[in-house]
């Protein structure tokens, strides 16, 4: 029952947070620049405003596929915060984004089809770290299993620095903040239009940015799950954790240029190989 | 090479006041002299059409009879050449902008009755005395007919 | 006090045919296309190559007067960066010229009026 | 040729403010070819000598572009006094100087806030044009407007820099040099702007000059070129060399421009002290031009040339500019092959086009 | 027990009609006789199951007695042999001919004069060769069906091409027949005779075309085929004049025990596993072996032929395991699944596509195979099970379509959903069926995955982690394509697929579907069973509450799509013109160019040929794979001489 | 009647102006100004766009950009006429290939006047057009309660 609980919690509250985050950011972001930047609840107003917007579509299958999007990132969620596989939570989550780049790719706009194509290729970037992640959780844990990872007694970031480090590093890209923000950007101008969301307008837009906010807290509740055992303490440790790297995410976005796929790739993949895999040798040394 | 070479500086601006101004909450501090829209002292205009002529934009129409005087504001560069040519400097820059409308129509300055009716009579004296100076001339000239 | 430069600013008058054969030996001598110009002035045609040294600032003006009918041949294949300049006499002057190397046929700036600035006043 | 996706670039398009259009053929991200085409601003308002006396004109003339305004007027009124045969006072000579440099440091701190924006730095934008408002002030405080300021007649200027408004800009500038550093550290030394600017859109010095590329995108590849150099307005009082790169990439054109506001404060600072005291600011001229002549002057962008050609009426019988981003154009065409799509939109801004002058 | 004639019935069954068919002139007879065989062999293929499941389910081993076959199967070895050598002095590969005239020769001998232990039996039968059988047995049948329809079409869109179905056909029976004796062989001389047998199949139908490109394809499938046969055969010499077996279980037996005799054996016969599997070195013949017709590209080249080496690495798994020879195949299988899947996001060509991602998840089942663990040959066995329904409903549609596009193109399937929609959905469900969340092959790939990791073996753990993201590159970009709106709106395509093309497909759709939903009981019921069989004990490698709740999510999974498609089914929304900066020339397929005039707008995917394609890439790989294989060789034979 | 007038999302064009304006424009998002304190994005998607500012008089080429732009947004919408080349056709109305003014191509429904106009009458031209904004979205719920409009 507990896991209904923790399952109703993220399916509501989820949105809520994740529109608070956002709030948070644009005024960090705004103060980083000198400025006022928007009142917090502004993310809210843009999407209340998207969805009083009158309907309008490239493709009529785009709402679908977007809704669909939606529906696999809350379960994704769902699944994760109700404690089951973590890996098969990023499976789940690898098919909702597949569903974005479908929402994009079915418009044949050639703004959104770039802007897809590079989204395929960030797919591609940031998947192998995802998966060692969960190997890491495994090796230190012994299981996939996000209830038990939860309730260990072990300190999964002071085994796991690698991993870690890697994983925060592709939330720059699944977070789509400078300097990876290819295929589409928050920000007013990006070289591609809006990229993946060109052709997203009014309710559309609404609903990929409400799945946004699904998958930003899903993403820090991965972030959190590094720090959280059984200790009643860790869930604050966690909380400042969550705080910390989102902090940080918001003074990268602002402080990068927007590179190209070519460098993403490198770089990316040279820091999971060297983080992740040293820090995996290591724990399959201790491991064997 | 660094990286993240403005983070420093983007964490320090986090403690800075921000530079934003607060218009609208606030009004505008303009510098002195700065260009913003033309007004007239319409009485002194003397509907003379220079600056109607020189406009670039073809903003301005004076009727002189009428002693209007009529403006678009929507259609006005603001570059002060009308300034610069009425002959009675009767037009001048002023700070503050049109502020915007949905409609962009023309404003028309009409000089005070007095003013008018002055200029009326000024007018009707000029016409008469013209008149006068025409009829002594078609006199004298057909005294110089008769004489001849 | 920084040295001022006074440099050599002339234009020179040669016939239509002369042009290629010009505008060749400027380009030997080191000099860049700085503007190409038409104007349309008492019938004829006035066509303004000018050649600058970035070094020396010398500035030289090629000028051919022509007939309205006059075909002339385009410098692009000696100056390729031409072809604006040329694509623009075309469209706006209608000065016929010749094989341009990448030919906008008339729809550089795509106008509604065809050739505006070969009528005066 | 499957493999190769065909698409437009512009005239709409955030990255660029202005519409510009390419007709794009791209292999995965990069370039196959690019046709560029522009004719979206096109105004046709050279032919507007026809209805707008030469005065008038110089009103005209400053609208051409609304970033290097004040360059526009002055370059076409210098072309017409010029055909007159008159030589504008000392003062007014300082003070269009002034103004120009001016011009020259809010245009290229746009340009460097637009090419951040290029590359997806928004802070850095915001940096640039936070400082650029600097500028904008002094210039409405010197001239009363913020970009078109109208202070150019032929003849001479129509308003004067006052002693408390030089000692305004002096310690403006002081504070606008602080603040640049900090700016200027992040675009030279940021891996990931290097990583966007090294080495993406080389043109060679020989190209340069083939191409007949003018101004900051001339000089970054190593041609000094500096049509200041002429001794226009009051250039020839004072000291100052042309900033020159070798690499003739993207970034030496970032540096090169980003030298140049540094080398604008400096001019700044030269012509305020030795700015001539008296009090006359233009000339009258009499009666109308009659003749040609061609006129160079060095705007942000580079060399532009004013044609005047006049026949002793009122109404000019030719004006024709020829700006720089016109002359940069065939060096725009040339880096963009082979390039990655990401770098389009940055290319473009390397040239700093203003459409709007190109195409007049 | 012994008398199950079955056995016999399906590997000569087969030969019968091939050579039947051959003779019949007659278009439709012959078409009926393909279908009403077919239709026997899936037939036979479920009695056999259902029969030795009704005796037990237990392994079995059969026909101990059978001097007069072995003399006829040696007479045929040296017709195939005969007939190699003649076609490679016809088309002037002599050097070729060793490889088959080696072989031969070397089994003849050990025919002839090596002193065997008698009493071998020649057939075994356990879950393993059943399921092997079910795989090529229904898939087989199946794409013969589809085969019948598909030629018509060929031959209509290749009319170049001249008309030898009736050999076509004649071909493809055979090589059913040859599979199903391969897999049910006990005898490691039987397994040899019919693993020429494929090999030969295979280059005659890689030739069909008799294109010189086709030709030269051929040999090269040939010569690479026949080295493994080389190597299998000097295999077996080893093992029969050491320990005077040729019982295949006796090898593993005698490689579980830890033996050195086995050692050599295990090895060479791996690396043949390998020539046939395609992997790296040797993976360039199947890319090659693409220009025959698609039905034989379907059926050998990535259902069943191309299993077989998966099959006897399976079979040799617990010998491997812990091994130098399991860890080299595991490094090259490893090797081969991630730089083949990174070749293939290179690819536009579908049938190459198919091609490079049927050697990349080869190579996966052959790391699975190599690393030997209980756990990994579980994935291995859902990953081929998986793999065959998949890539064989793909390739038959990819086949279907090209017959009606006349393009194999992936980037002329833009807007296929509009164009072909039938074909399109196929396809669709086929590519998600390779790598999507709910479906089989992710979950096998998933505990390859946790695999890996339990057994420690890091370079195993990143070539997945990186693998499976090449992976959905090009499959997702694929599906990409098919739903896209289409640019070519004003050409019309017929649809010229034959129903029975579609009766073949729409079974394998439903098969996938039906086997994911299925999963947790055929692992239960069968792939444990197998393991026991294998391991002597097998452990629930999922446990059963795990994968109950896996199918939950498969059916969640499945169910959004449908739920949301209900959802906004009667949306009402208006239509925009797509965004193209301002300048779309009346619709969304055209904008103004810098002329003036309209342009088609066209839009591909990204490749990188020049990065990582086929040229880049193929050459060093090989050169890699070459190294570990030669070096690991070099280890393993000093390590067992010295 | 959702309060729709704390998000207005702006698309901006340049319809052959003299860049004057499009700076100042662009100036209004910058630190100074900041416009994202209305909520104001500048979006440069017409699918995404809430008010379109034009600048310039446009030219023949630009119409058909302009008005397609338009076309795309979603209803309600604002069009806001930038710069006095906007609003009439300014200094260039006599070009020969200039229209003389946004409105001769889309319907203009705030004009702003200025050569360049200044950022705070930028502002000010934004804040008209936000309250006719949420006008306009009233009448368009209303219209879809009503079942007509969707
Ligand atoms: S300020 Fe300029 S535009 Fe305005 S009315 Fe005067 S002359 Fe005309
Ligand atoms: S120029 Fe002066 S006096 Fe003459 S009409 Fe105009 S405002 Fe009146
Ligand atoms: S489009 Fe190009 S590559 Fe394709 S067939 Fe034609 S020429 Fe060959
Ligand atoms: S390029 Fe020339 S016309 Fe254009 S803004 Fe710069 S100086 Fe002005
Ligand atoms: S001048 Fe042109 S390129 Fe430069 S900022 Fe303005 S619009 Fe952009
Ligand atoms: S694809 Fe077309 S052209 Fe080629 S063989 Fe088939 S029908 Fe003929
Ligand atoms: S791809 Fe098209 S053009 Fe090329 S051969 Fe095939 S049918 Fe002909
Ligand atoms: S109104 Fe003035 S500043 Fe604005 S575009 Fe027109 S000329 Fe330029």
């Amino acid at each position: 029952m507990n896991m209904m609980m923790r399952v109703a919690a993220y399916i509501v509250l989820a949105p809520i947070v994740g529109g608070l985050l956002q709030g948070i950011d644009r005024k960090i972001s705004a103060r980083m620049q000198r400025r006022v930047g928007p009142p917090l609840l502004q993310p809210f107003y843009d999407v209340i405003k998207l969805l009083k917007k009158q309907a309008i579509t490239v493709s009529t299958s785009q709402t679908f596929f977007l809704l669909t999007y939606l529906i696999m990132m809350v379960l994704t969620g769902a699944m994760f915060y109700g404690g089951t596989d973590i890996l098969m939570c990023f499976f789940v989550m690898s098919t909702a984004a597949t569903f974005l780049y479908f929402a994009s790719v079915v418009t044949s706009s050639p703004y959104a089809t770039i802007g897809s194509n590079r989204e395929l290729i960030q797919m591609m970037t940031y998947e192998p770290a995802v998966l060692l992640a969960c190997v890491g959780f495994y090796l230190v844990e012994g299981t996939f299993n996000v209830e038990e990872i939860a309730i260990s007694d072990k300190l999964d970031l002071a085994l796991m620095p690698g991993f870690f480090i890697a994983f925060v590093f592709i939330l720059t890209i699944k977070m789509r903040k400078s300097p990876f923000d290819l295929s589409t950007s928050h920000h007013m101008h990006q070289e591609i239009v809006k990229g993946i969301t060109t052709e997203m307008g009014a309710q559309n837009l609404a609903l990929f940015q409400i799945s946004e906010w699904y998958e930003n807290v899903f993403l820090m509740g991965v972030v959190g799950l590094y720090v959280v055992n059984s200790s009643p303490l860790s869930v604050i440790a966690a909380l400042i954790l969550i705080a910390a790297v989102y902090f940080l995410e918001i003074l990268i976005d602002n402080t990068s240029a927007r590179m190209k796929w070519e460098s993403m790739l490198k770089i990316t993949w040279i820091v999971t190989l060297l983080s992740a895999g040293v820090n995996l040798l290591a724990l399959m040394l201790i491991h064997i | 090479m660094a990286v993240l070479k403005y983070a420093s500086e983007a964490i320090l601006n986090l403690f800075r006041p921000p530079v934003t101004t607060s218009y609208p909450a606030a009004p505008i501090e303009y510098p002195d002299g700065a260009r913003g829209h033309i007004e007239i002292t319409i009485d002194e205009c003397i509907g003379c059409g220079m600056c109607v002529r020189c406009c670039p934009c073809g903003t301005l129409s004076v009727d002189r009879n009428a002693g209007t005087w009529s403006i678009n504001r929507f259609d006005c560069i603001a570059c002060g050449y009308c300034v610069e040519k009425c002959p009675k400097k009767c037009l001048h820059m002023i700070e503050g902008y049109q502020t915007p409308d949905a409609a962009k129509g023309e404003v028309t300055y009409t000089k005070s009755p007095e003013v008018l009716e002055a200029e009326r009579k000024k007018r009707e004296e000029a016409a008469a005395k013209a008149a006068a100076a025409k009829a002594a001339a078609v006199a004298k000239a057909a005294e110089k007919a008769a004489e001849n | 006090m920084a040295e001022v430069i006074h440099p050599l600013e002339v234009i020179e008058e040669i016939p239509a045919e002369g042009l290629l054969g010009k505008v060749m030996e400027k380009k030997n001598a080191g000099m860049r296309l700085s503007q190409a110009c038409a104007v349309y002035n008492e019938g004829k045609y006035e066509l303004s190559y000018s050649f600058a040294d970035d070094t020396t600032y010398e500035y030289v003006t090629l000028r051919i007067v022509i007939d309205p009918e006059t075909v002339i041949p385009s410098i692009t294949d000696i100056v390729p960066q031409a072809v604006f300049y040329e694509n623009e006499m075309k469209e706006l002057f209608g000065v016929k010229i010749e094989m341009i190397r990448l030919d906008y046929q008339n729809k550089l700036y795509r106008i509604e009026k065809e050739t505006p600035f070969k009528e005066e006043g | 040729m499957k493999k190769r996706s065909i698409i437009p670039f512009g005239p709409q398009h955030p990255v660029l403010p202005e519409p510009i259009h390419i007709d794009l053929v791209i292999e995965d991200e990069t370039v196959v070819e690019a046709i560029p085409s522009v004719g979206f601003i096109h105004r046709g308002l050279e032919k507007l000598v026809e209805k707008r006396d030469f005065n008038q004109m110089a009103y005209v003339a400053e609208r051409i572009c609304g970033i290097c305004s004040f360059q526009h007027g002055m370059g076409y009124c210098e072309a017409v006094e010029h055909i007159f045969g008159v030589e504008v006072p000392d003062r007014a000579k300082y003070l269009r100087t002034i103004w120009a440099e001016l011009g020259r440091m809010h245009s290229h701190l746009l340009w460097l806030g637009l090419l951040a924006d290029g590359f997806g730095y928004e802070n850095l934008f915001y940096q640039c044009w936070r400082v650029r408002e600097k500028v904008l002030d002094l210039q409405e405080l010197t001239s009363g407007g913020r970009l078109i300021f109208s202070v150019n007649k032929v003849g001479g200027v129509i308003r004067d820099i006052p002693a408390d408004q030089q000692r305004t800009i002096l310690s403006t500038l002081d504070e606008v040099e602080q603040e640049l550093y900090a700016i200027r550290d992040t675009f030279f030394e940021d891996y990931s702007v290097l990583s966007r600017l090294k080495g993406v859109g080389i043109i060679t010095k020989e190209q340069a000059h083939d191409l007949g590329c003018a101004g900051p995108f001339a000089r970054a590849s190593g041609i000094s070129t500096d049509m200041r150099k002429l001794g226009y307005a009051a250039y020839g009082d004072l000291d100052f060399e042309p900033i020159t790169s070798n690499d003739g990439d993207s970034f030496a054109r970032c540096y090169c421009r980003m030298q140049e506001v540094f080398q604008s404060i400096d001019l700044l600072r030269q012509a305020i002290s030795k700015m001539p005291q008296d009090n006359e600011l233009a000339v009258a001229v009499k009666g109308n031009p009659d003749g040609e002549c061609f006129m160079r002057v060095e705007q942000p962008r580079g060399e532009a040339v004013y044609y005047v050609k006049a026949n002793g009426k009122p109404n000019l019988v030719r004006m024709r500019v020829r700006t720089p981003t016109f002359a940069n154009l065939p060096g725009l065409c040339e880096m963009l092959k082979n390039t990655q799509l990401a770098d389009v939109g940055l290319l473009v801004l390397t040239i700093d086009p203003c459409v709007s002058c190109t195409e007049r | 027990m012994t008398g199950l004639p079955l056995i016999p019935f399906l590997i000569l069954f087969p030969f019968c009609v091939g050579a039947t068919l051959f003779c019949i002139q007659n278009m439709e007879v012959r078409k009926v006789i393909a279908y009403v065989s077919s239709s026997l062999i899936i037939l036979a293929d479920f009695i056999l199951l259902f029969a030795w499941l009704a005796m037990g389910a237990r392994p079995v081993t059969m026909y101990f007695e059978t001097a007069f076959v072995d003399r006829v199967m040696l007479a045929a070895e040296l017709g195939l042999m005969v007939l190699v050598v003649f076609l490679c002095f016809k088309y002037r590969k002599y050097w070729i001919s060793l490889l088959s005239i080696i072989p031969t020769c070397m089994i003849l001998w050990i025919e002839l004069y090596v002193p065997k232990a008698e009493g071998g039996g020649k057939i075994y039968l356990d879950h393993l060769s059943i399921l092997m059988c079910l795989i090529v047995g229904i898939i087989g049948g199946l794409i013969i069906v589809y085969g019948a329809g598909y030629m018509d079409g060929y031959h209509q869109h290749r009319s170049d091409v001249p008309d030898r179905r009736r050999y076509f056909f004649m071909l493809l029976f055979f090589f059913l027949g040859a599979m199903f004796g391969f897999v049910l062989s006990e005898s490691l001389l039987w397994i040899d005779f019919f693993w020429e047998c494929t090999s030969i199949c295979s280059f005659l139908l890689i030739g069909y075309t008799r294109e010189p490109e086709a030709i030269n394809n051929s040999f090269r499938a040939l010569w690479m085929n026949l080295f493994g046969g080389l190597c299998l055969a000097i295999g077996i010499w080893q093992f029969v004049t050491h320990t005077g077996s040729v019982s295949l279980h006796e090898l593993i037996a005698v490689g579980v025990a830890g033996r050195a005799v086995a050692v050599i054996p295990v090895v060479l016969i791996a690396v043949a596993a390998l020539t046939k599997s395609a992997q790296l070195p040797f993976s360039t013949w199947l890319i090659g072996a693409m220009v025959a017709p698609t039905p034989s590209s379907a059926l050998l080249h990535s259902a069943t032929m191309v299993k077989a080496g998966i099959y006897i690495l399976f079979r040799l798994a617990p010998a491997m395991q812990g091994t130098l020879t399991g860890m080299m195949i595991s490094l090259i299988g490893g090797f081969t699944f991630i730089i083949t899947s990174i070749m293939a996001i290179a690819q536009s060509d579908g049938k190459k596509v198919l091609a490079f991602s049927t050697i990349s998840n080869l190579g996966l089942m052959v790391a699975c195979a190599g690393m030997g663990r209980m756990e990994t040959i579980w994935a291995g066995v859902f990953l081929m099970i998986f793999h065959a329904i998949s890539k064989s409903l793909l390739f038959q549609d990819v086949g279907a379509t090209e017959n009606s596009l006349h393009s194999r193109d992936i980037e002329d399937m833009h807007g296929l959903l509009y164009i072909l929609p039938k074909l399109a959905i196929f396809m669709f469900i086929g590519i998600a069926g390779m790598f999507l969340a709910p479906f089989g092959m992710l979950i096998a790939k998933w505990s390859a995955f946790k695999a890996s990791v339990d057994s420690g073996n890091v370079m195993m753990v990143f070539f997945i982690a990186f693998g499976s993201a090449t992976t959905s590159l090009y499959w997702t970009k694929w599906m990409g394509k098919l739903i896209s709106q289409s640019h070519i709106r004003e050409k019309k395509f017929e649809d010229i697929t034959k129903r029975n093309e579609m009766i073949s497909l729409s079974i394998h759709a439903a098969l996938m579907i039906l086997l994911c939903l299925l999963f947790p009981l055929l692992s239960r019921v069968y792939v444990n069973p197998l393991l026991t069989e294998m391991f002597g004990a097998a452990h629930d490698v999922l446990p059963q509450s795990v994968l109950y709740v896996l199918v939950l999510i498969i059916i969640i999974v499945l169910a959004v799509p449908v739920i949301s498609y209900n959802y906004v089914k009667n949306y009402r929304t208006n239509r925009k013109l797509s965004y193209m900066n301002g300048i779309n020339e009346g619709d969304n397929r055209f904008f103004i160019d810098s002329f003036g005039d309209p342009k088609r707008l066209w839009l591909s995917n990204y490749y990188f040929p020049g990065r990582i394609g086929q040229r880049k890439l193929m050459v060093p790989g090989q050169l890699f794979a070459m190294t570990i294989l030669i070096v690991m060789m070099i280890m393993i034979i000093g390590g067992v001489v010295a | 009647m959702a309060n729709v007038k704390r998000s207005p999302w702006l698309l901006h064009y340049d319809g052959s102006s003299c860049n004057g304006c499009d700076i100042e424009v662009l100036a209004c998002l910058t630190p100074v100004y900041d416009a994202e304190r209305f909520g104001v994005m500048n979006t440069g998607d017409p699918m995404q766009a809430d008010i379109l500012l034009v600048t310039g008089g446009i030219n023949s080429q630009n119409a058909s950009v302009v008005r397609q732009l338009y076309d795309q947004m979603p209803r309600p919408k604002v069009v806001v006429a930038v710069g006095v080349c906007a609003c009439t056709g300014g200094i260039f109305k006599d070009c020969y290939n200039i229209l003389g003014g946004a409105d001769k191509v889309v319907p203009v429904d705030i004009y702003v006047p200025g050569c360049a106009a200044r950022p705070q009458s930028i502002i000010d031209g934004i804040v008209q057009a936000v309250e006719l904004f949420q006008k306009r979205s009233d009448e368009h719920d209303a219209l879809v309660q009503s079942g007509k409009g969707m």
